[in-house]
């Protein structure tokens, strides 16, 4: 009779995992499929009017001669400052917090703090930026100006994904690595970091991402809508991609708001690309235990 | 192996310390300094919404600005209660987590424990692709895809309303839980699901009753990030959930959040240094307390939440 | 009566052939123990009794394992229910990060117990079972993790008992413990024999001839001799064993 | 005209003697209505003269005065007129800005195209429907023989221009408006709303009705009772006729910037008729000549 | 000679009194034990020697700990080089994540040698120390992580062999490990006293008689007894290292 009971009981637990897995899927799938519905409507407005024109040639006010050129070297410029700053910043505050802040109220505050400037909106940074680079440090509206907005607006999220990355890092191995004579921070660069990379990869590609992806503080710290000439230093003037796909779009014209599609599919490839690249980075260290 | 040969009257860990070392002691300190950037950021921001701000609490009092329930600062009779942009604010961030953390979670959970380790290389990459897209898209996605769905089903809803921007918000951040959730899980060690696995527990019991207690400060960390980008959120309800300020809990009619009031705000047509203009960072500086309570709030919750493991 | 039948078992992770044709019979309510140097596929004989190779996606296997006469590798078999019926201890102290009261109780609670008395007394019974009990009764609420290792070894073997299951594989449980402690398992390991059939990886050959009625010698993923624990010890058949037992071998 | 069809590197090539002379830079910001006048007259500028770089930017008109002010462009885009606080702010700084109107926009009143009752109204009704405080929830509570269906309201956001001046122009005072209607500082919004609702009415300027009348009817408007009803039009827009709702846009060049050969040259371009026809094939109305004669009298 | 000088050390983890006022002096070039049952503080002991307590945040030391006669608390001393002089082998294995060869050569990369022929010799040297040359010579560029658990075990000892150590600190270093690579690891410490002092912690009290000159019995953070191990095994002068060696203690 028990046994008759536990296999009751038993089965109700198997059909209580094989709901949730479908739940779990579904939710999985969810996402999968919100993001075919979104590329499906994209495509199908955009891919008609992609083509090496629009890639090579400046914005215009004819939608057929409408081209994403600018945007494309401005986008390019500002994450050529923006990624590698972010990351480095990023990832030595996540060292420092986790390996060398003692737990007194300071390290705590900078904790607090961090996790308050991940939410922080991003329309605040570019209220910031403007008074800051563009204005006080006299950057004027460049690219420096907008890459380094960009870089204090991502740099929570590196910062608390490479924390949770370097705390999952077993205190064995930093044991075994002191024992050996090794100082904190040659521990932290030969034992935790590279262990801690794929994780810290992650929340970098997200954050690039939205980099990439980000209108409002651009916006307020002045990439232009409209250029024609590329920037050739930092101290130049430049416009973005999703600021240029934001002024098509706003236009009445039917046509510019394919050529907004467009754009979008340029944008996305750009991000397909970069993601790509980080993934191959992070199976390429992902070790599992 | 045996070149060691030392006098019992000198230690070599007596020794000057060199080279690596002066390193290690100068590498705490370097970091400190860059790890003082966020700390500059923050008070850069401070500084900057109470200075300009201040000029609007001089001609609106902080009683009637918290309390008010009318914002209308650009009509030719200004009233500026902020409680009807509080309230858009947080009817998106609902909408968004009923929607982004349930599904963020489940996938999570889906990709860390259940997926095929082929599938999960697969699935994960692909969701991550949601957080790159601009949010301008899913602004334009939300007006022309959820909200007609959702008429379909309530016709009487408004054509920008909270529920259709709140469902893509949720849309949006549902990577971001999903994804900072699975890689705390993944670092729970494999031996502590084979423990749970030899004593007969499901797929389910394994993932909900050990890996996610295991990861809960991961996965919490996920969640505030998520629903701060909620909050934060700008084009998405710019676009879809209009710009009326409303404090009627009404999800199918048409709000105002803070963010999308400053951002068309500054975009606008106010005069420089006038009370309307200055509105942009007595909004902002609401906003920034806010997700200031909300972020110590979750440390709080996943605080109390750790002691009993740890 | 033999509970465990092991018939031409083969399994490769990926392309190495961990385990070699082994076959075996083991017998009810007794004490098997697997011997063997280290990499000779002792565990992994041990994890395909539960079907923990499972989780491995490299593992392939051939032959037959039945328990009780069925085949466990059989499609319709309900996995989870056969590991409640076969406990198990692993090499490494792998306790959750949860306080040592719901370690133990963690079992007990999937496998559908609610009663509040009746998870305490589990949870004592098992401590005691793994003579951990004394340590802890007043920290019940405490984490595990802040146990010592062998502590931590003995609190996994409680959490094994308190499912209370047929058949108890042990991955050398006491190689983390001290000798009384040890000798409480070993002595513990003799009672349980009365209900249990237990299955017992070592690498202490005095342990072994100490508990077990059966011995089985691996080398190189093959089963060189199995047989009585005294036989084995006193008089192996094998050349191979032999050496192993007196140390000759390496 | 002829210009503006002509390929860009070509009408670079044929005025090669010309753009050698010019060279230099010139920003502009402001105004979003003002952007694709302005951005369209770039681009043929550059065309013309390909060492003068010309970046147009559009943050509205409140933030392109911001910008003269503080001397990071040389023009400035506006919607409307300047205001006497920036005027001082400029003073402040040793700057002014002169003031050109650059062309029309006719803000429109638009409708349903199913909507077969409301294609002519007085400005009254539309005071009665869009003033402060109005009770018109129906159409029949502005007509008794209009259908008795609520009414639904889209129109430009109260940060806006085009708000700004419909309400004075309607309302008789900046800004007075009622606050239950539905707004969006997205003008492309609105056209989606009023396309999909058979009781829908709103407003917003001339260039979006234009690229949508497949989609939406515009009101014809009625000074007063006894007036004719007068539908936007390129014509009407110009001649005055389509009143109240004509509002000019603007640029505000800074003064000291007017010697500089390469502005001047921009801004002759800006008057001249190729400038005018840019302005009217991005969706706006020029305006009558001799307004642009008295720009071109003030530079130096 | 003693080279290792113990006086009066307390040691606290919290309020938590671990360590009992413990003296004790450790000859150069001998191998010294610590017995003792599960908790009673041996492997905290053993920490104090490199200062592998210091990474624990509420430990409280008082009393002193010479080596060489300097005190290593003296604040002056260089900790990475005290390191570097006292290998140390863990209770459980270890390895990072990393390839055979670079878990060998990261102590001595850490402390400078560059040269990739000197590195290959001391890799090669400290796996054959190891008696793991044989099983892993071909495979060194793959991950420690594929190891079995007393492979990987013995990798933990031929990374801590590597970095030439005058002092080899072993918390239970053979628990992990089959009798074979045990014994092949008990002749390795005997010849290791040559040039190195060794102090061991065992659980087995049969390796400790076997392989130590001295032995220390340890009992709720106090030592006992600490005498000659042939002495302590034979005619122990404490009542309660008597029970706990013949096994009556519990
Ligand atoms: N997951 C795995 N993938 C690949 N090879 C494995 C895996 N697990 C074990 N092996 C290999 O299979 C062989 C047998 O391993 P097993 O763990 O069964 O040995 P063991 O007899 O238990 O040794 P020990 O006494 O060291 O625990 C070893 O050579 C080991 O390297
Ligand atoms: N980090 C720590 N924090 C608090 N208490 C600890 C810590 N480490 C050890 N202890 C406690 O100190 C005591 C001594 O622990 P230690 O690890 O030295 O014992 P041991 O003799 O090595 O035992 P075992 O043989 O089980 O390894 C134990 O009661 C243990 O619970
Ligand atoms: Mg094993
Ligand atoms: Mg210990
Ligand atoms: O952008 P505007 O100033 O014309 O609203």
């Amino acid at each position: 009779m028990k046994q008759l009971d536990a296999e009751r009981q038993m089965r109700r637990r198997k059909r209580k995992n094989t709901i949730f897995h479908a739940l779990f899927l579904s939710s999985t799938l969810f996402g999968v499929i919100a993001l075919g519905m979104l590329l499906i409507q994209i495509l199908s407005d955009g891919l008609g009017w992609l083509n090496w024109e629009f890639l090579t040639n400046n914005a215009s006010r004819k939608a057929e001669k409408s081209g994403i050129k600018a945007a494309i070297a401005g986008t390019l410029w500002m994450m050529s400052i923006t990624a590698p700053l972010s990351f480095i910043i990023g990832v030595s505050t996540a060292i420092y917090l986790e390996e060398y802040a003692k737990k007194n109220w300071f390290n705590r505050f900078i904790q607090t703090n961090i996790a308050n400037l991940a939410g922080v909106p991003s329309i605040v940074y570019g209220l910031l930026g403007l008074t800051i680079f563009v204005r006080v440090f006299g950057f004027g509206k460049s690219v420096l100006a907008g890459s380094l907005t960009m870089t204090l607006l991502i740099l929570p999220i590196i910062i608390v994904a490479s924390q949770e990355a370097i705390k999952a890092i077993p205190v064995t191995q930093r044991n075994a690595s002191f024992a050996l004579g090794a100082n904190r921070w040659q521990t932290i660069i030969r034992v935790v970091l590279p262990s801690a990379l794929p994780g810290i990869m992650t929340g970098s590609i997200l954050s690039f991402s939205r980099a990439v992806g980000e209108t409002a503080p651009l916006i307020v710290v002045g990439a232009v809508a409209y250029i024609t000439t590329l920037p050739s230093g930092v101290f130049d003037k430049f416009t973005v991609m999703p600021i240029q796909i934001y002024t098509w779009a706003n236009l009445p014209q039917e046509e510019f708001h394919h050529v907004a599609a467009a754009g979008i599919i340029v944008l996305l490839f750009m991000l397909l690309s970069m993601n790509a690249i980080a993934i191959f980075l992070r199976n390429k260290y992902q070790k599992k235990n | 192996m045996k070149q060691f040969k030392l006098g019992k009257e000198h230690n070599s860990f007596m020794q000057k310390k060199k080279g690596n070392n002066s390193l290690d002691r100068l590498m705490p300190i370097i970091l400190a300094i860059i790890a003082g950037i966020s700390v500059l950021t923050t008070i850069g921001i401070v500084v900057i919404l109470i200075t300009e701000s201040a000029g609007f609490f001089q001609a609106v009092s902080i009683i009637e600005f918290l309390t008010g329930t009318e914002w209308t600062p650009l009509f030719a009779d200004p009233k500026f209660g902020i409680l009807p942009l509080i309230m858009g604010t947080f009817m998106i961030t609902l909408v968004a987590s009923i929607v982004a953390l349930p599904i963020g979670f489940g996938s999570a959970i889906y990709l860390s424990e259940y997926a095929p380790k082929k599938v999960r290389n697969f699935l994960k990459p692909i969701l991550e692709i949601l957080a790159g897209i601009p949010t301008i898209v899913y602004g334009f996605f939300a007006l022309t895809f959820i909200t007609p769905i959702i008429k379909l089903v309530i016709p009487q809803t408004d054509l920008f309303n909270a529920l259709s921007a709140g469902i893509v918000v949720g849309i949006m951040i549902i990577p971001m839980i999903s994804s900072l959730s699975e890689d705390a899980m993944n670092a729970v060690p494999n031996s502590l699901r084979y423990a749970a696995y030899a004593m007969g527990s499901t797929k389910l019991e394994v993932a909900l009753k050990v890996v996610v207690p295991a990861a809960f400060s991961g996965i919490v960390a996920s969640f505030v990030l998520g629903l701060s980008r909620a909050i934060g959120e700008t084009m998405i309800v710019t676009l879809a959930a209009g710009a009326l300020p409303n404090i009627d809990f009404d999800f199918l009619k048409s709000i105002q959040t803070m963010t999308a009031y400053i951002v068309t705000t500054s975009q606008g047509d106010t005069a420089y240094g006038s009370v309307e203009y200055r509105t942009i960072y007595a909004v902002g500086i609401t906003l920034f307390v806010i997700t200031l309570l909300m972020n110590i709030l979750a440390g709080y919750i996943s605080r109390k939440f750790r002691e009993e493991y740890e | 009566m033999s509970i465990v039948q092991i018939k031409d078992l083969d399994l490769y992770y990926g392309e190495f052939h961990a385990l070699k044709n082994v076959s075996m019979n083991i017998n009810e309510k007794s004490i098997t123990a697997f011997i063997g140097p280290s990499g000779c596929g002792k565990s992994t004989l041990l994890r395909t009794l539960n079907r923990m190779n499972d989780m491995i996606d490299s593992v392939k296997i051939s032959g037959a394992v039945s328990i009780n006469g069925t085949n466990i590798y059989n499609p319709t078999v309900n996995v989870e229910l056969l590991r409640k019926e076969i406990g198990m201890v692993f090499q490494q102290p792998n306790p959750f990060p949860k306080s040592i009261y719901e370690n133990v109780a963690y079992g007990p609670k999937i496998h559908g117990i609610r009663n509040k008395k009746e998870l305490d007394e589990i949870v004592e019974n098992s401590l005691r079972g793994a003579a951990l009990w004394d340590e802890v009764k007043d920290d019940l609420k405490k984490s595990a993790y802040g146990l010592s290792g062998g502590q931590q070894q003995r609190l996994c073997i409680a959490r094994a008992l308190a499912i209370n299951p047929r058949i108890l594989l042990m991955d050398e449980p006491t190689s983390a413990l001290d000798p009384i402690s040890t000798l409480k398992i070993e002595e513990l390991i003799q009672e349980l024999k009365e209900d249990y059939t237990i299955i017992i990886v070592t690498h202490n050959m005095q342990q072994a001839a100490r508990v077990s009625d059966q011995t089985a010698f691996f080398l190189n993923g093959e089963v060189i001799e199995f047989s009585d624990t005294s036989m084995l010890f006193s008089n192996p058949s094998e050349k191979k064993t032999e050496d192993y037992i007196t140390g000759r071998f390496g | 005209t002829e210009s503006k069809e002509t390929p860009t590197t070509e009408g670079a090539k044929e005025q090669e003697g010309s753009s050698m002379e010019l060279s230099g830079e010139i920003n502009i910001d402001g105004s979003s209505t003002v952007f694709p006048i302005s951005q369209a007259v770039a681009e043929e500028f550059m065309a013309l003269y390909n060492d003068v770089n010309v970046t147009v930017n559009l943050s509205g008109s409140s933030n392109g005065f911001k910008a003269l002010i503080a001397g990071e462009i040389e023009i400035a885009d506006a919607s409307r007129q300047i205001k006497d606080k920036e005027v001082d702010a400029l003073k402040a700084e040793g700057k002014e800005a002169v003031e050109m109107p650059v062309a029309f926009d006719g803000i429109t009143v638009v409708i349903n195209p199913e909507n077969d009752w409301a294609t002519e109204m007085t400005v009254d009704e539309l005071k009665q429907i869009w003033e402060g405080g109005s009770t018109v929830t129906k159409w029949s509570d502005v007509r008794a023989e209009w259908p008795n269906e609520p009414i639904k309201l889209y129109g430009p956001g109260p940060a806006s221009g085009t708000f700004e001046y419909f309400t004075g122009a309607i309302n008789g005072t900046k800004n007075e408006s009622r606050k239950d209607y539905t707004p969006s500082e997205d003008d492309n919004v609105l056209v989606t709303g009023v396309s999909r609702d058979k009781y829908a009415m709103g407003y917003f300027g001339f260039s979006y009705y234009v690229e949508n009348q497949n989609k939406l009817a515009a009101v014809s408007i009625k000074v007063d009772e006894s007036a004719v009803a007068v539908a936007p039009s390129v014509e009407t827009i110009k001649d005055g006729t389509y009143k109240p709702l004509s509002r000019p846009i603007y640029i505000y060049p800074v003064k000291s910037s007017l010697s500089q050969p390469e502005i001047q040259e921009f801004l002759k371009y800006y008057m001249s008729e190729e400038g005018q026809a840019l302005a009217e094939e991005v969706g706006y109305v020029a305006l009558p000549a001799e307004m642009y004669e008295e720009n071109l009298s003030m530079l130096p």
